[in-house]
């Protein structure tokens, strides 16, 4: 991995951003408060604006100012999150010399964990971490039993929407949706529906080479 | 949707801009970062900042001035401010005896001011309102709200500060007050994000949404529309409900404060607060201070909070105190 | 119809009871005759009364305190109030040097007031006021209507009736006010008047209602929605053409007020103050006073209206003086 | 008359009155401000909750203190103009001892012109006035004929429907609409409904005895 393919990933998860506004928008709209899509719209027009300056990053030093960038960009509650989960998977990154897809499963793990003590949440909670926590989970186990890339992409994505899908049924104890007890039963989570986007557009990246 | 409105990614910065010139005597507006503060910089007191998601005017903005806030941090239409913000703020305002934050109790509120704090280097603390008693505080969730009460704390904690009081102190009569108040929304209408463009939710002429919050999220229960007397009822009993379940008084002196939340008129609250009034009497209670008016607004929304603070001699005289602000003023 | 509201027949004794109760310290609100006066009666001054249908508040009932009002007579909603109404507050309120009515300038209102002036036992004159330059004077209409302008005519009227000034000075004080300002309005949507329980005029999405006044009453012009900027710079040259009509002076200090009719969010105002400074900057005037909020409203019209007065030492010191009423307080 | 037949006829006004709701608010919410029917039924509530106290006085009187009560009960433009009306019949008739079909038709006049007068309007501005004057005017002249009170109430219902069509085609010069310029072509006057209502129902009493 370099900042390169991190450009060209970012470039694809704004396409697929901007392709499910209405799915997006249209969940927070409906347990939350209406602005997931913008902020996700907002930290990707960010992040592809300053393309050029990634470039000349090491990929540990791009995904650290992808997540500071997206710190000061997205606010809500997203924008600490995602901004700790890049931030973090930075940091890890830096340890290593050579970046292979398992230390990628490893840093991106560490960046899910960041999230999970930002937000002080579990999975279960109705959250983005009902989709994260099992896609970081099955990557790790796809790495150690060393799958190929195409194979771990076609996979996480069946997990992802799984990830997803089990929102629908949660009471959310976590974010906004918090207030609402069993009304917010029957919803999926716009957290949730974004992770996925963005999981679902960098393996169509990874199958589709 | 229809505003007055020429490009959504614009507006923010045309409203405050336009906040800055009508307000040129009272404050400054920066921009990136966007931050608030007072045009006469305070020397020698706790720096006192909010800061939230836009939509809520007057709310922060309005509330930066002698008497009260230091400086505000607003961010995009209910969407808390970036940490960034905070800091830039706290850089330009502080005055060497700290900085206290006063947060709203929401997920992306409270970790974007945390870690501004972590990144802060002056000595900080921070105030989290949670007066909304429409959630229930349990530890399966994030906890409540904070909504109109947040006004009450801004002001007293901002009229403490003058005095010179320490961090500690701020905070304490802070939480203070936080634990004394309580409220609840109930909304006629729904509010539109104009990035949106359209209501966040969908109600009937026959429904209202009980304990509905500040930003369009749906409340704790669709009911049937009734006649205003039937509903404020219902509110002041979630109210003395939350006062007593805090085992604090259902008796004394009170703030009573009825907040419009953006498309209510004048009269409607006055008659919401006539009737809440006459029940909190009723109950022992003595309505010694009142506010009625949009204090803290949901955009467009038809509907009204109303919110009970239990008084003491200290809140009382940092409420009387004098305050200069472009959303509160008397006294100067 | 959605509102807070018990029985259409009981709002406005409900409201301005509640009214009455949230400002026990300011003012009196008195039943049968309705009327509304201060809490500490003035002493050797002219007594200034104003009145007019509800639907608007703050005014008028929300200018009565020191530095402003003596006396309000809020009539049914949009419904001017009746002759005893002003004759009972007169005889509370007068104090022995003359009366002076401000009213606004429409056909039930002037008559209303014209027999109550008739009837009158005091020394008495009436300041008209007409500041919304939407409608075209001529012989052969009844008129500009009295708008936002009448709040600056109360502030400054009752700023100078302060100081002892007789009635004279004071009519005169007003009637030049009145002809330094002029307003124009714009509505997004209808309001709805309770008794009627639906909205007076059907407007679409694509669609505002050009230079209407504050009673639903269609504007002059049906026009297509446009960007805010659009829509401003309309109502600025309206208000500038006046200017000019009037010959007064296209330069000089004045003061701004973008008021909300009812349902328009604060930050959409200050969006409208932005563009309308900018434009009066580069024409030559100097934005030497600013109001932006809910001053005089159409109970819930999503809308605006915009006010230009030409200030002069005169005009500006008595805006400046201390005011403290239920709406309108600094100084104090 | 006397204040029997007042009170008789004030129920009846009141009764069409609230039988047209829909035209009278409608007009007034086109080129008004939407108030005038609930006025004119807090007028027509008001008279006849003060029946009693009529009965007790003359013709002239009663009329007065309708004009009275409706002064401090109506307002807006309708109230001082409808007050102006009645105080002027009374004042008129109690110059008489005897009051036939004549006289009322000299205090009906003398009421228009208290209208005209108190309003500074003409016939032709769009006002309830263009319903009022020629009903005067005919009035006038059929009890100068000696004319049946069948004969001029048939007459007058006929003067009265063409007054109000005749604000149709009006540019508005008095009251609310005249704000409006062209715009108010195309509507009726709503206070000249109020008053073709009013004026039928009292001459259908006449008829029907
Ligand atoms: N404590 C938390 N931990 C993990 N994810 C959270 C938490 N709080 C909120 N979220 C996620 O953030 C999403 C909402 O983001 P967004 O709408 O951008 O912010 P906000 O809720 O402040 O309006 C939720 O749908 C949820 O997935
Ligand atoms: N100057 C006037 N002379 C005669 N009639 C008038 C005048 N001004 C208004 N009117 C009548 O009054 C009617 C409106 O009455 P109403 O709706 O009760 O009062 P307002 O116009 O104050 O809301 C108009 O339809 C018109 O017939
Ligand atoms: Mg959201
Ligand atoms: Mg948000
Ligand atoms: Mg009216
Ligand atoms: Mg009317």
């Amino acid at each position: 991995m370099n900042s390169d393919t991190i450009n060209h990933k970012a470039a694809a998860i704004r396409a697929a951003i901007l392709q499910h506004e209405a799915d997006i928008e249209g969940l927070d709209r409906e347990i939350g408060d209406g602005d997931h899509y913008i902020n996700m719209k907002r930290g990707c027009e960010a992040i592809v604006g300053i393309a050029p300056e990634l470039e000349a990053l090491s990929a540990a030093d791009a995904l650290n100012k992808i997540g500071m960038k997206l710190l000061s960009t997205i606010g809500g509650a997203s924008g600490p999150l995602f901004a700790s989960f890049f931030m973090s998977m930075g940091k890890t990154l830096k340890a290593f010399d050579n970046i292979t897809t398992k230390e990628i499963a490893l840093a991106f793990d560490a960046g899910v964990q960041a999230i999970m003590q930002r937000g002080k949440a579990q999975a279960g909670e109705k959250t983005m971490l009902d989709v994260l926590i099992p896609v970081s989970t099955t990557f790790k186990q796809l790495v150690e039993q060393d799958k190929s890339a195409k194979e771990i992409a076609s996979a996480l994505k069946v997990v992802a929407s799984e990830g997803l899908d089990s929102t629908r049924n949660m009471l959310a104890t976590k974010g906004r949706a918090s207030g609402l007890g069993e009304r917010a039963i029957g919803h999926l989570d716009a957290g949730a529906k974004s992770c996925q986007v963005m999981i679902h557009s960098v393996c169509d990246l990874v199958l589709s080479n | 949707m229809k505003k007055f409105l020429n490009n959504v990614d614009h507006m923010l910065v045309e409203s405050l801009s336009g906040f800055a010139t009508a307000h040129a005597d009272l404050i400054e507006v920066q921009f990136e970062p966007t931050f608030v503060i007072r045009k006469q910089k305070a020397k020698n007191k706790v720096a006192i900042i909010s800061g939230g998601g836009s939509g809520h005017e007057p709310l922060h903005a309005g509330y930066v001035g002698k008497g009260m806030l230091d400086a505000a941090c607003p961010g995009q239409v209910f969407t808390s401010p970036t940490p960034d913000q905070m800091l830039a703020a706290a850089e330009a305002v502080h005055a060497d005896k700290g900085v206290l934050f006063i947060v709203k109790n929401y997920a992306g509120d409270v970790m974007n001011f945390e870690m501004a704090a972590e990144m802060l280097s002056f000595e900080h603390a921070t105030v989290y309102t949670s007066d909304d008693c429409a959630v229930v505080n349990s530890t399966y969730t994030t906890g409540r709200r904070g909504v109109a009460g947040t006004v009450i704390v801004e002001k007293c904690v901002g009229s403490l500060a003058e005095t010179g009081a320490d961090l500690e102190a701020c905070k304490t009569l802070g939480e203070k007050i936080n634990l004394r108040t309580s409220s609840i929304g109930a909304a006629l209408t729904s509010c539109t994000v104009p990035a949106a463009g359209r209501p966040t939710f969908d109600i009937s002429e026959s429904e209202i949404e009980m304990g509905v919050g500040i930003h369009g999220e749906p409340g704790r229960r669709r009911e049937k529309m009734r006649e205003a007397d039937a509903i404020v009822s219902d509110m002041v009993a979630a109210i003395l409900h939350d006062i007593e379940a805090k085992q604090l008084p259902l008796n004394g002196e009170v703030l009573l404060l009825v907040n419009g939340l953006g498309a209510t008129p004048l009269m409607e609250l006055y008659l919401i607060y006539n009737t809440a009034a006459k029940l909190l009497k009723e109950k022992g209670f003595t309505l010694a201070r009142s506010l009625v008016g949009n204090y803290i607004t949901a955009i467009d929304m038809a509907g009204a909070s109303m919110t009970v603070c239990l008084l003491d001699e200290e809140i009382k005289q940092h409420w009387d105190s004098p305050v200069h602000t472009a959303g509160l003023r008397w006294g100067v």
